[in-house]
């Protein structure tokens, strides 16, 4: 029998970039093949060809052994293909029926059938276990729900082959060792999924194959019962790579930051962050780990002064800083490191000098009576550039040109440059190579060494686990527990997050 | 943007011209336009060359000509600007029309009202009376958006609409000019007349002037930096500490001054007092003038002076062929469609091509 | 039933208050009630029409400024073609392919071209302004005028009757066409995907819609409605045609369409509300009741629009795609 | 490649259509400095030389003038109201021998222009000379006389004692039309009343015939059986619609304005008694005839107001009414009846 999908030698480049370079790959009924490679090697565009979503510039695609041209996506669902896309694909103001039907919807007189719509998604999700109520809407939902309704958008289209991009990225661990059962569950029904995730753990818990990716090369392909965590790791970065933060003890001094029980809405208007209470102090890094959407976004916003509070107070070094502006905020020594650097950290258009000093424009050395300093500019420019490694081919290049990595560096650069009193890092690694990650990572622990407080919150708990000195769990809104780096283990942690008890 | 190897590939001369292409583009769109606007005029039965001729004759031959000329592009390009401003911090203000109209009244009422002031001083007040009134009508739609959400094509359509009632209703009540059968406002003093130099009004070097400070004040000043950063990316701006709220209607407040002096510059200038039926589209050109320009402060230069060369010298293309001044604006619009779709320059430079990009924003907030 | 009531308590609760009062001023003055409501859909009516263009097409994600051109250039070719002709129908029909191709015009231009879709619907603007001043000709005339169709019983109901059910073609068409959409913009497959890809273009496409095309139908289509707009316009409304005659109606359509929240009903009722303000300002000045001058009275839709606006808005939100074009990544 | 060829093709069509084109059918101007040769140029108001009304009624007088003149006429249409200097010296520049400017709009520009050219005669249409320049004639129209006349036709005419009137912007001569009418419906039927609405302020205030038809319909509805209509597109506007009315002709009339709107809007024909005429065509050929043989004065020179023929209605207005309003009509003219107009 032919096998569910034939890759053949398909290489695919963009502007720059060879994306995808001579790649093969094959997929079998009843198989979890794990696609493994750093962010930037390739996957994504891989899984998306597969999916009709480009088409390749040269190579081949087969399915159930027959060649296939897939130039969209309807043509790639119509023979059986499914995606489960690393950012979700779902309306916001639809319900969860809605999203699900859309696009294979069923009719009844003539108009679009809700009703069935219903029905046959709380089948499916009573089948599959993936529980979801089909008449809410997704912007109503947490992204671990959404998650499961992108699944289910997979099943009610009988997908035979089905794709899952980094689908534990917004998981708690448990919810992980849910997904990676829910997949070995599909396996058995026949059928093929292919896996991408970074993330050797999952790898190696679920995966039938592995075949590893390095800027757009295939490397290798192998089995999880002839590797181990540093052999796989080995082969995705091309060099042995140190999995752990080296960093001394924390020497915490004054406390930076307080919050009091602070009350902030979310953007739907409901209760984001519910009497919150935190501390940092100088000299010590403190993690914020957490499902995604329990109150991190309105947690660093209402600290930078991009969200109202609502109760409670915010002290920075003893001032009060409750109904400070972001730019207040930035005068008081705090550096914000976004979580969504394309969208609040970096004007796109904007030239990597401008881009450098975005929020300190109005500083007297870079604006004399209101006129822009450029030589200075270009000056400060030159050195960041240089002592954050940020590769580029000039300072006058638009930063939307930069690759991820950059990018992050970039906003890096100039948020830690002018020395800050508090930094408030969100997810700093997210989408970043794993050589820059290594580099930011080193920074955020240098600055803090050189007295920062730092507050980080990442999706990552291995990164918060690795990099903070103090872990602070959130759920709900509320910080359910505070735990010593060296105490908090994985298992620990992730029940908190999930808002179990410890005992 | 061509970099590196692929840079090296070509012949100098058309490397050149695709790193220069978004000057390229827009002088071969007018040409393609005037080329698709002689067949136009020939299906007419008139010879498209000397229709032409006489257009260009009639705007730029004579000192009268020239003079109407700089005239009418004068009043465009403050009116361009004041579209361009606001669509760099992403704001389309579609109410020119409407603050260069209150612009042009309240210069005139400054024309008319204060009397014994020294000819500078008193042209000054009343330019100054024009931005101001500009200004706060335009401020009006920025503070309405900034505070209350309410997007400013709307707004800005129905202050149009208001602003045409309200001068109306000044100019036939309380400032009507006594025993004129026409609703118009008495003639301001000839101390408050901007002069011309020859056929060069002074009006339009003071739009040079401003044209030239308004794209300083873009690239280089602070405000600019907000201006821009507020524009090209909201999220962003806020992040850096930028007061969007503040700069919204600090723009708004700009672009109708801006209009607003396009009107005063024409009622000081040239008609010398208000009437309802001056400055009639004036405001819309400047929409027009603003995308020829891809909102570029100086680019408003050149786009406003095509269209008051088109404009000055359409009549006589009726006098000369019997050919309906219309046909500018066919020819214009076509300039805009060549110029803002990426066809012609897919056509030219094929890979090359510079990516379009969005000058306008949608209606999300 | 029911559920409808349950689910749209609001609207159907203004809609029988207003009914109420405009029942109330039949018994105490029937002529002038009757009279201005006429007023009030014939002028409401154009308007519905050319919000329904900027609700399908922004509801797709497109923005569509060029509403106003649309209708002009439809109104003109309707009108001369049904002189030429000498039938109303076929100027009708042809008035309506001219909004279809000057909607597929902005649909390419916005979609295909990645046009700047602001700037697009600009350019239909001055090519209608300019085409329809330079080839119009005077000394034409309709072979024949609109014919009232009086809806037999309904008609007899006392003032709904006589401003709903004894109108022209246009009008019915116009009440349907709002109807049909709003319930195929809702409940219809044709609106799930619509709506899908102006809100989120990328999870349409993932889930196999075609967004290009859909965009390009769409404001295509809404073409049409536009060309409806023009014929009524030039065909029935004014019976002829004048150069600009459209007058800002296109963009009044905007702020309509803002005003009902992306909503054919809600549009309709926005409509209805400049057509009754605008219709009042001509009574108040026949009636000369009270002394202030008419061109206060004739500000006075706009100033309630604004103030209104200035409440209401922020609380409803745009298509979250509007006015992008979709490209896809890479 | 392709794309040249289509270039090129573009343009070898245009230089085709170039070479097919005759140069158009513009009267010849060139001799214009003849004393043999009598060239007349007309320039419009902010608004096109068929539109119905008074631009086109100036045209038609003018080209009658040429005809009998063996002379040349050619107009050219104002798009901007700063452009009339500019568009006057035109045909000064060609030595034309009369220039006729119509609109009150265009007053200044025309005595500037009057006095940098004596040479020149200029007709001023609608633009009343407060002081006397040998080379310039007012043409002035008393349009209350010709609202007047209609007015109390109306008056006589009406069975519901409720005219209406549909007005463009509220300007001089509009406002002089609608008082007149309303006076002398008044005059003639003390019981009468007359409505009264102009457009509301805006750039197309006479040229929005849908406005005009809606506002019409609502008069209508509201009892009045005949309307006044004036103002341009607006007014035509309203025409029509009054036209569609089931009873136009039977018991719902119109009134046209300025020339006999049977000739210039056919669509009205079911419903139109009669128009207020001001009578610019003979007017302006009569003068533009003076010039001619030079027995023309400066100053003002009022021309003829009056209402139009009844048309198909002939048979419809009983003979008493038309007598009573041939009566008025006579006495306005000799001034022994006074419309009591003022503004």
């Amino acid at each position: 029998m032919a096998p569910l999908l034939e890759v053949k030698n398909v290489s695919k480049s963009f502007p720059g970039v060879l994306a995808n370079d001579n790649i093969s790959l094959t997929v079998n009924a009843g198989e979890v093949v794990a696609l493994l490679g750093e962010n930037g090697a390739g996957k994504s565009t891989l899984v998306k060809m597969i999916y009709g979503l480009y088409p390749p510039d040269s190579g081949e695609i087969f399915i159930n052994g027959n060649k296939v041209e897939l130039t969209s996506p309807k043509a790639a669902i119509d023979l059986g293909v499914g995606m489960v896309h690393q950012h979700f694909q779902l309306v916001p103001v639809f319900s969860v029926a809605q999203n699900v039907a859309l696009g294979a919807e069923k009719k009844r007189y003539g108009l679009y059938d809700s009703q069935q719509a219903e029905e046959d998604v709380a089948a499916l999700s009573q089948k599959y276990g993936l529980a979801v109520d089909p008449a809410v809407k997704i912007e109503d939902l947490p992204v671990g729900t959404q998650q499961r309704v992108e699944i289910l958008k997979v099943l009610y289209r009988d997908a035979k082959l089905l794709i899952l991009d980094e689908p534990t990225a917004v998981l708690t661990p448990q919810e992980t060792d849910e997904l990676l059962e829910v997949m070995r569950g599909f396996a058995k029904q026949g059928v093929g999924v292919i896996f991408i995730t970074h993330k050797l753990r999952e790898v190696l818990a679920v995966a039938d194959r592995v075949v590893v990716l390095r800027n757009g090369k295939q490397v290798g392909e192998t089995k999880p019962s002839e590797t181990d965590q540093a052999g796989l790791a080995k082969m995705m970065v091309g060099r042995s790579v140190v999995l752990d933060v080296k960093k001394e003890l924390a020497k915490p001094k004054e406390e930076v930051l307080r919050i009091e029980k602070i009350v902030v809405k979310d953007d739907r208007n409901l209760i984001g962050l519910n009497e919150l209470s935190l501390s940092v102090k100088a000299g010590e890094i403190v993690g914020i780990a957490g499902v995604e959407g329990n109150g991190q976004r309105e947690l660093v916003q209402a600290i930078t002064g991009l969200r109202k509070i609502e109760a409670g107070k915010v002290y920075i070094n003893n001032v009060d800083a409750t109904d400070s502006s972001p730019y207040q905020v930035h005068k008081m020594g705090v550096a914000h490191v976004p979580e969504d650097r394309e969208r609040d950290g970096l004007v796109a258009s904007y030239s990597i000098a401008d881009n450098l000093v975005l929020n300190r424009f109005t500083e007297a050395e870079f604006s004399k009576r209101g006129v822009r300093q450029v030589e200075p500019i270009k000056k400060l420019a030159r050195f960041l550039v240089e002592k954050f490694a940020v590769k580029t081919p000039s300072i006058e290049t638009n930063a939307g040109a930069l690759s991820g990595g950059n990018k992050q560096k970039l906003v890096i650069a100039r948020e830690l440059a002018w020395g800050p009193k508090l930094l408030v890092a969100a997810q700093p690694t997210r989408g970043v190579d794993v050589g820059s990650i290594e580099f930011i990572h080193n920074q955020i622990v240098q600055a803090r060494d050189n007295g920062a407080a730092v507050l980080l919150v990442s999706a990552e708990l291995d990164e918060v686990l690795g990099l903070a000195d103090r872990v602070a769990v959130i759920y709900a809104g509320k910080i359910v527990a505070e735990l010593d780096a060296a105490a908090a283990d994985r298992n620990k942690v992730g029940r908190l997050m999930a808002g179990g008890d410890t005992n | 943007m061509i970099q590196g190897e692929e840079a090296k590939k070509l012949h100098p001369t058309l490397s050149y011209l695709v790193q220069k292409q978004s000057l390229v583009v827009p002088l071969i769109a007018v040409l393609v336009a005037f080329l698709i606007g002689s067949v136009l005029i020939a299906l007419q039965g008139v010879n498209p060359v000397g229709a032409y001729q006489t257009i260009f004759n009639a705007a730029l031959g004579s000192e009268r000509g020239l003079l109407r000329t700089l005239e009418k592009t004068t009043p465009l390009i403050l009116a361009g600007l004041a579209v361009a401003v606001a669509l760099r911090v992403g704001l389309f203000n579609i109410g020119a029309q409407g603050q260069l109209i209150m612009g042009a009244f309240f210069a005139t009422w400054a024309g008319f009202t204060f009397t014994n002031l020294p000819a500078l001083l008193h042209v000054f007040v009343g330019l100054l009376a024009g931005v101001i009134a500009g200004g706060l009508w335009a401020a009006i739609a920025g503070v309405l958006k900034a505070y209350r959400g309410v997007h400013e094509v709307i707004s800005t359509i129905m202050l149009n609409s208001i602003a045409i009632a309200l001068l109306d209703y000044l100019v036939n009540h309380p400032f009507k000019e006594p025993g004129q059968a026409l609703p118009r406002t008495v003639p301001i003093f000839e101390t408050a007349q901007l002069p011309k130099l020859g056929f060069v009004p002074v009006g339009f070097l003071l739009a040079l002037l401003v044209a030239m400070f308004i794209s300083w004040v873009i690239n280089r000043t602070t405000a600019g930096f907000q201006f821009n950063t507020v524009g090209a990316n909201k999220f962003a701006a806020a992040y850096a500490g930028i007061k969007i709220k503040y700069i919204v209607v600090a723009s708004m407040l700009l672009s109708g001054g801006l209009a607003g002096l396009g009107g005063a510059v024409e009622s000081l200038g040239i008609t010398y007092r208000f009437e309802p039926a001056f400055n009639k589209g004036l405001g819309f050109d400047g929409i027009t003038i603003a995308l020829l320009a891809r909102a570029n402060p100086l680019a408003t230069i050149p786009a406003a002076f095509l269209v008051g060369v088109l404009r000055s010298g359409a009549p006589s293309l009726q006098f000369d062929y019997g050919i309906e001044p219309e046909i500018v604006d066919l020819l214009l619009a076509i300039t805009l469609l060549l110029v803002a779709a990426p066809i012609l320059g897919k056509l030219i430079f094929r890979k090359y091509a510079k990516k379009s990009e969005t000058i306008s924003s949608g209606w999300g907030s | 039933m029911s559920k409808f009531l349950t689910r749209h308590q609001k609207p159907v609760l203004w809609t029988l208050l207003v009914v109420f009062i405009a029942y109330g001023f039949y018994f105490w003055d029937s002529v002038r009630t009757t009279s201005i409501l006429n007023f009030t859909l014939s002028y409401a009516l154009p308007l519905i029409l050319a919000a329904m263009v900027g609700i399908i097409g922004e509801r797709s994600g497109v923005v569509n400024i060029g509403i106003e051109g649309q209708m002009l250039f439809s109104a003109f070719v309707a009108f001369f073609a049904a002189a030429a002709t000498g039938s109303l129908i076929m100027g009708a029909f042809l008035g309506m392919a001219a909004g279809l191709l000057a909607g597929a015009f902005l649909g390419i231009a916005a979609v295909r071209w990645e046009m700047d879709q602001i700037i697009a619907g600009v350019v239909i603007n001055i090519v209608a302004a300019g085409i329809t001043s330079f080839y119009y000709t005077p000394g034409k005339s309709l072979p024949a005028i609109v014919p009232r169709i009086k809806i037999p019983v309904l008609s007899e109901i006392p003032l709904l009757g006589p401003v709903f059910f004894n109108k022209s073609v246009f009008v019915y068409l116009t009440l349907i066409i709002v109807v049909v959409l709003q319930i195929m913009l809702f409940t219809s497959k044709w609106g799930l995907r619509t709506r899908a890809v102006g809100e989120y273009p990328s999870a349409a496409d993932t889930a196999g819609i075609n967004v290009f095309r859909t965009r390009i139908f769409n404001v295509a289509i809404a073409g049409i409605l536009a060309g409806t707009a023009g014929a009524y316009l030039s065909l029935d409304a004014a019976g002829w045609f004048e150069r600009g005659f459209t007058a800002g109606r296109g963009f009044l359509a905007l702020a309509i369409m803002i005003f009902g929240a992306w909503n054919p009903l809600g549009a309709m009722a926005a409509a209805l509300f400049f057509g009754f303000a605008s219709g009042m300002a001509s009574q108040l000045q026949a009636d000369e009741v009270i002394n202030i001058p008419q061109q206060f009275i004739n500000m006075l839709p706009y100033v309630m629009t604004l103030v209104v606006l200035s409440f209401s808005a922020g609380k409803v939100r745009p298509p979250a795609a509007v006015g992008q074009p979709y490209k896809k990544e890479g | 490649m392709r794309r040249i060829r289509i270039a090129a093709g573009i343009s070898i069509l245009a230089l085709v259509l170039a070479a097919c084109s005759t140069g158009a059918d513009q009267a010849d101007d060139s001799n214009c400095a003849d004393a043999e040769v009598f060239c007349i140029g007309l320039i419009t108001d902010t608004g096109k030389v068929d539109d119905k009304s008074f631009n086109q009624s100036a045209w038609e007088g003018a080209l009658a003038a040429a005809e009998e003149l063996g002379g040349v006429a050619k107009y050219v249409e104002t798009v901007d109201s700063k452009d009339y200097a500019n568009n006057i010296a035109q045909f000064t520049d060609k030595s034309y021998d009369a220039i006729v400017t119509v609109g009150f709009l265009m007053a200044e520009a025309t005595v500037a222009a009057a006095q940098q050219y004596p040479d020149v005669h200029f007709i001023a249409v609608d633009q009343f000379q407060g002081e006397t320049l040998p080379n310039v004639t007012g043409l002035m129209f008393p349009e209350d006389q010709a609202g007047y006349a209609a007015g109390y036709l109306a008056g006589l005419m009406t069975k519901t004692n409720k005219l209406g009137q549909v007005l463009g912007l509220e300007i001089a001569p509009v406002q002089l039309f609608a008082k007149g009418f309303e006076a002398g419906a008044k005059a003639s039927n003390s019981a009468v009343d007359v409505t009264t609405v102009y457009h509301p302020p805006a750039d197309n205030a006479f040229a929005n015939p849908v406005w005009g038809g809606q506002e019409a319909r609502k008069q209508l509805d509201q009892g009045a059986d005949i309307i006044f209509a004036a103002g341009g597109g607006t007014g035509n506007g309203g025409l029509i619609e009054i036209a569609k009315d089931p009873a136009a002709g039977e018991s719902v009339f119109c009134i046209g304005v300025d020339m006999d709107q049977w000739n210039t809007v056919p669509e009205a024909h079911p419903c139109l008694i009669t128009s207020a005429m001001k009578l610019i065509t003979p007017g302006t050929t009569q003068l533009l005839l003076q010039v001619a043989d030079g027995s023309i004065a400066g100053g003002n020179f009022y021309g003829q107001t009056g209402i139009a023929p009844y048309h198909d209605f002939e048979d419809v207005i009983p003979d008493d009414v038309k007598d009573a309003v041939a009566d008025v009509v006579a006495g306005l003219k000799d001034g022994s009846i006074q419309t009591g107009v003022t503004l």
